[in-house]
């Protein structure tokens, strides 16, 4: 099972790194020209004025912040029935880019309460289980840094996170729940969206955006992981010389 | 099996009697500490109430939880468990169901008496008594569980609670959430039901994957 | 019925320890293992009971490799005592030895009948320690608690005396800060587990007294 | 000595550069739970607000002190203070201040920030520091004290906050009082001053008290 | 300079452990304490450096009785090395042997140079630790940590070699679970001590190699 499991890094390696090699510029690009239609082009709201612009930023993190940590409890599932290697380094560099989501999805919303709350902060159910989960990235990415053996540290972690699945659903329904302050599900109400069209297709567009970003730098940390990991195989060698 | 492990936990535990006695006199100290604090206010004390005791009863389980196993490691017990065939499952599944005996059971039992002094309603404390028995197990299971995954690491108090309280608020919130319901209208709410998921959850899966944790953090 | 290690290398932080290290014990044998301090004598007794990953090479028993199917019959055959001696402070010797038999004898389907049948007082007196059955651990000397914990040789599934459980003893210097009575008890009992087909791997810095020197059939020696 | 023997403490404690981080985390996270539990009521937070953060002080020290000296008591290190000719008071005097500069300075210089999530006036936010400022150390050299006291006895997590808590009352008391007075009337009130002569009498006394503690438990 | 032992009784849990005991030691003696497990060797140690009350009887040094007044001077005169080694498994070796040399070495007044003066590798290379300098405790083998509490023999101001402080040693077992390279080092620091006027009580189950065993120059059994 060795042979198999540093072959399909060494295939992955190959192709896909390559292939995603040249793409930060266009993301770069596409993160500017999202912020410019989301800014000039969206029509202005007429209920909020401009300063629900900020939501095209904050949904598309928020929702960024609780797939992250799905993808993360799936990755973690997979490392520990399969035992799959790559599985390893997604599962454990989700938690740092779930906790940067969850915070940008923080910070946005904060800013954004205070013209509609009139407050930076309230204990609503919703917000309040947002920095939960914050707390919840942050205390996996401490776990895995105060075990040693980090072999040990991301099967360790795995476990966690995957008992961490509980909160997602709670975090997510908890509008619904308890009606809260908080915006209930506007957009993903896919039968009859309560948003304009012209709103939702740069908020589309911006979360798409927010995707590359994710798998890209999932696949850059991967790509590092590769070579810190396996660096006594050989394949790794003949490539650094 | 279970049994059998019951019986010497809880004979490590009662080994001194006055230890039965413990988190009782504990709870009770903690609960008079607060009117002290927040001011004798009866109506702000007999509104919080049920989320103050709902928050000691946290703080207990993190005491309580939080070296649970070092003597084990200490003593080269957990080596022990893992080079027998004693089913590692049912062993943690015994275990916390004693550490939650013998820290909650007494709990419950003075709770009413407890309450007379905050005068609750009878049908909020009922409720009350019932979110605490279906919800405590869980805290505790989660509390071995995250002492477990931290054993392998240099002794610290804090981390523990830092790793897992985030998984308590799903059980506080529903809990807090159908004790104010029954206040406010008396009827008993569908979050009582998710605890009790929460509870079936818990002790399903977690005693498993304790003995995962155990396995991979000791083969070292 | 015998036990292989097949060229096992076994890294601890980063620094080979074990460096692919192969023999095999007949039932009977008596393999003494040597080494300066740090050479990776309890390293290796931890690996025979997979209580320490090891990276490549394997160990097998009646030539089957150990794999997760027959991981309970290992279990059934390996009673290892480490360093560490499994005893809980706050009990007394007997509530002690209780458990301690308790889970080496434990079996899923058998598991009480076998357990009942041994009265505490007599394996106690067995290392005359029966005075002692009522004392709290923690009040005992050094020396008084590694013998409890050396009690475990005479559990009733644990030797090839009695069952032919637990026929294989890792045993990680057994006679430390034992006085000279109690040494002898321990090598007597040794040498008719060996005589009753058992296997034992023993690691000790103390060289065994002369009458018993000829139980050693063999010895690997890990200083480097 | 007290320098040398803060040294070698500091140095346990940030072994791992993340610990310094980690009572502030467990912190936020209490903090954070109550209104899960409370509910979102903002005027309530702001009127209890200063109060649970006392309660969570005290939590917070009962969790640090409750084995601070298993450790060197397994190792013998306890022994070895005793035989060597290390001036007792100071070294236990060191390890108070070590103990709370780690549990307590992070949270001081961040409360602030925690605080605009509640929303606390100024001046009440003041004098909250300053009541924590001064009141804490007292906690944690009473945590230790009590830690020692019970360090012969067999392990038990509840045992160490029965036995302390009540002398906690005091300084809670008049923490709360300077607080709801400041609050009420935005004046000094007397209590602090209370609290000084209270800090003045733990640093001058428990150190000592802790020395005579540990020469009786030790021989046997 | 001579350490007298006067009929001293000593009682544990309602047991009498030392039943009038009594012993003078001159400067150069070497006192092997044997007797088989929970007879009372360690007890004895422990009422030496008064970690254990003494019923009745006496301890006197110099003649003069122990008091109060003339605690610091005892301090300062004996060493004790129990069972237990003190040294804390989250700390480096580094980083312990500074700490145990600095309580060894403390003194209210002159601490600072006598302790500023040491370097830690070449106290470490004095038992082969020096590879292990920046290794945390907690991975170290059994013997490596033993060794690092055995270090305490190097410490400048812990022997009659470099200074008369602490010129009397009290080792409880110092050769358990050593290999035999490290029992003779430690043997030869004993016996230099000794040579330079020290004193030593040493309680050990191991007898000592024929080489070493002229060391001893008194030997009290405590088996009943
Ligand atoms: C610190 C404050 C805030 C936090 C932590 C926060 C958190 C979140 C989270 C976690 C989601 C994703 C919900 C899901 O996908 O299930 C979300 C979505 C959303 N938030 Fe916020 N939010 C905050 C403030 C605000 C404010 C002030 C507004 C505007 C009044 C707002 C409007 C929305 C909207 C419209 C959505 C999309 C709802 C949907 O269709 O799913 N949020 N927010
Ligand atoms: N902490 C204690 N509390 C109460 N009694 C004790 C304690 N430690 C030892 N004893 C008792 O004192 C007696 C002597 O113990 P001691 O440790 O001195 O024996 P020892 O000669 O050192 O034995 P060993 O060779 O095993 O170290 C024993 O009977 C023991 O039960
Ligand atoms: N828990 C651990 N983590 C990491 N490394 C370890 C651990 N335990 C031991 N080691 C390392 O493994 C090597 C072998 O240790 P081991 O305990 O097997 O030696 P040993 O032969 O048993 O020595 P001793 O005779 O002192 O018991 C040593 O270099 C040690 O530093
Ligand atoms: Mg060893
Ligand atoms: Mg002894």
């Amino acid at each position: 099972m060795n042979i198999k499991r540093f072959g399909n890094l060494k295939f992955f390696y190959n192709s896909f790194i390559t292939l995603f090699s040249y793409l930060p510029i266009l993301v770069l690009i596409g993160f500017i020209a999202g912020i410019y239609w989301s800014l000039f082009i969206a029509p202005i709201d007429y209920l909020q004025g401009h300063s629900y612009r900020i939501m095209f930023v904050h949904v598309p993190a928020a929702w960024m912040s609780l797939q992250t940590y799905v993808v993360m409890a799936v990755s973690a599932f997979i490392v520990l029935v399969w035992k799959v290697k790559i599985m390893e380094i997604i599962s454990v560099q989700c938690a740092p880019l779930g906790a940067l989501f969850t915070f940008i999805a923080l910070i946005t919303g904060m800013i954004w309460g205070k013209p509609t709350w009139g407050t930076y902060w309230v204990w609503d159910a919703r917000l309040t289980s947002e920095l939960i989960l914050f707390f919840l990235y942050i205390g996996i990415m401490v776990l895995y840094a105060s075990i040693q053996d980090k072999r040990q540290a991301v099967k360790v972690t795995s476990i966690l996170s995957i008992v961490g699945l509980i909160n997602i659903p709670i975090i997510h329904f908890s509008v619904e729940w308890w009606n809260t302050l908080h915006q209930g599900p506007t957009v993903t109400k896919f039968d009859k969206p309560s948003a304009h069209i012209t709103m939702l297709l740069p908020l589309f567009y911006m979360f798409a955006m927010y995707q590359v970003y994710f798998i890209l730098t999932i696949v850059k940390r991967i790509k590092l992981g590769i070579i810190e990991r396996d660096s006594q195989s050989n394949w790794i060698k003949e490539l650094s010389k | 099996m279970i049994l059998d492990t019951l019986k010497k936990d809880f004979l490590l535990f009662y080994r001194n009697k006055t230890s039965i006695l413990l988190p009782l006199l504990f709870f009770f100290l903690i609960v008079s500490i607060f009117p002290l604090v927040l001011g004798p206010d009866v109506n702000l004390l007999m509104k919080i109430m049920p989320g103050i005791i709902w928050i000691i009863s946290i703080l207990t389980t993190l005491l309580s939880s939080h070296n649970f196993f070092y003597d084990d490691l200490d003593s080269g017990i957990l080596d022990l468990y893992l080079t027998s065939k004693v089913p590692l499952s049912s062993m943690f599944f015994s275990k916390i169901i004693s550490c939650w005996v013998v820290t909650f059971v007494p709990l419950l039992i003075f709770l009413p008496i407890i309450s007379i002094m905050y005068s609750l309603d009878a049908f909020v404390l009922m409720i009350l008594l019932i979110t605490l028995f279906v919800g405590t197990p869980t805290l505790i299971g989660i509390g071995l569980f995250g002492s477990l995954l931290i054993i392998s690491l240099p002794r610290n108090n804090i981390l523990l609670p830092i790793i897992i309280l985030p998984f308590y608020i799903p059980v506080l919130v529903f809990a807090a959430d159908s004790i104010s319901i029954a206040s406010s209208m008396h009827i008993i709410s569908p979050q009582l039901y998710i605890l009790v998921a929460l509870l079936v959850l818990a002790l399903a899966f977690l005693p498993y994957l304790m003995s995962l944790t155990l396995k991979i953090t000791i083969n070292n | 019925m015998y036990l292989t290690a097949d060229s096992i290398t076994c890294y601890r932080n980063k620094q080979k320890v074990l460096d692919n290290l192969s023999f095999t014990l007949n039932s009977g044998d008596f393999m003494l293992v040597t080494g300066n301090n740090g050479s990776g004598k309890s390293t290796l007794l931890r690996c025979l009971c997979n209580l320490c990953p090891i990276e490549n090479g394997e160990i097998r028993f009646d030539n089957r490799m150990k794999s997760d199917e027959i991981e309970d019959e290992f279990k059934n055959r390996i009673l290892y005592l480490g360093h560490k001696n499994c005893i809980n402070d706050d009990l007394t010797c007997a509530e002690n030895l209780k458990f301690l038999f308790y889970i080496d004898c434990y079996d899923s389907d058998t598991s009480k009948d076998k357990f009942k049948d041994f009265d505490s007082k007599k394996i106690l007196s067995a290392l005359g320690l029966s005075e002692y059955s009522n004392r709290k651990v923690s009040t005992l000397s050094e020396g008084t608690k590694k013998k409890l914990s050396l009690l475990r040789l005479w559990a009733p599934r644990n030797n090839a005396i009695e069952s032919n459980n637990k026929s294989i003893w890792l045993l990680d210097e057994p006679l430390n800060s034992l006085d000279t009575a109690s040494k002898k008890i321990i090598l007597k009992r040794m040498l008719s587990h060996t005589e009753y087909g058992g296997i034992i791997v023993c690691a000790s810095h103390i060289e065994f007294p002369d009458e018993f020197s000829f139980l050693i059939t063999k010895n690997i020696d890990l200083s480097k």
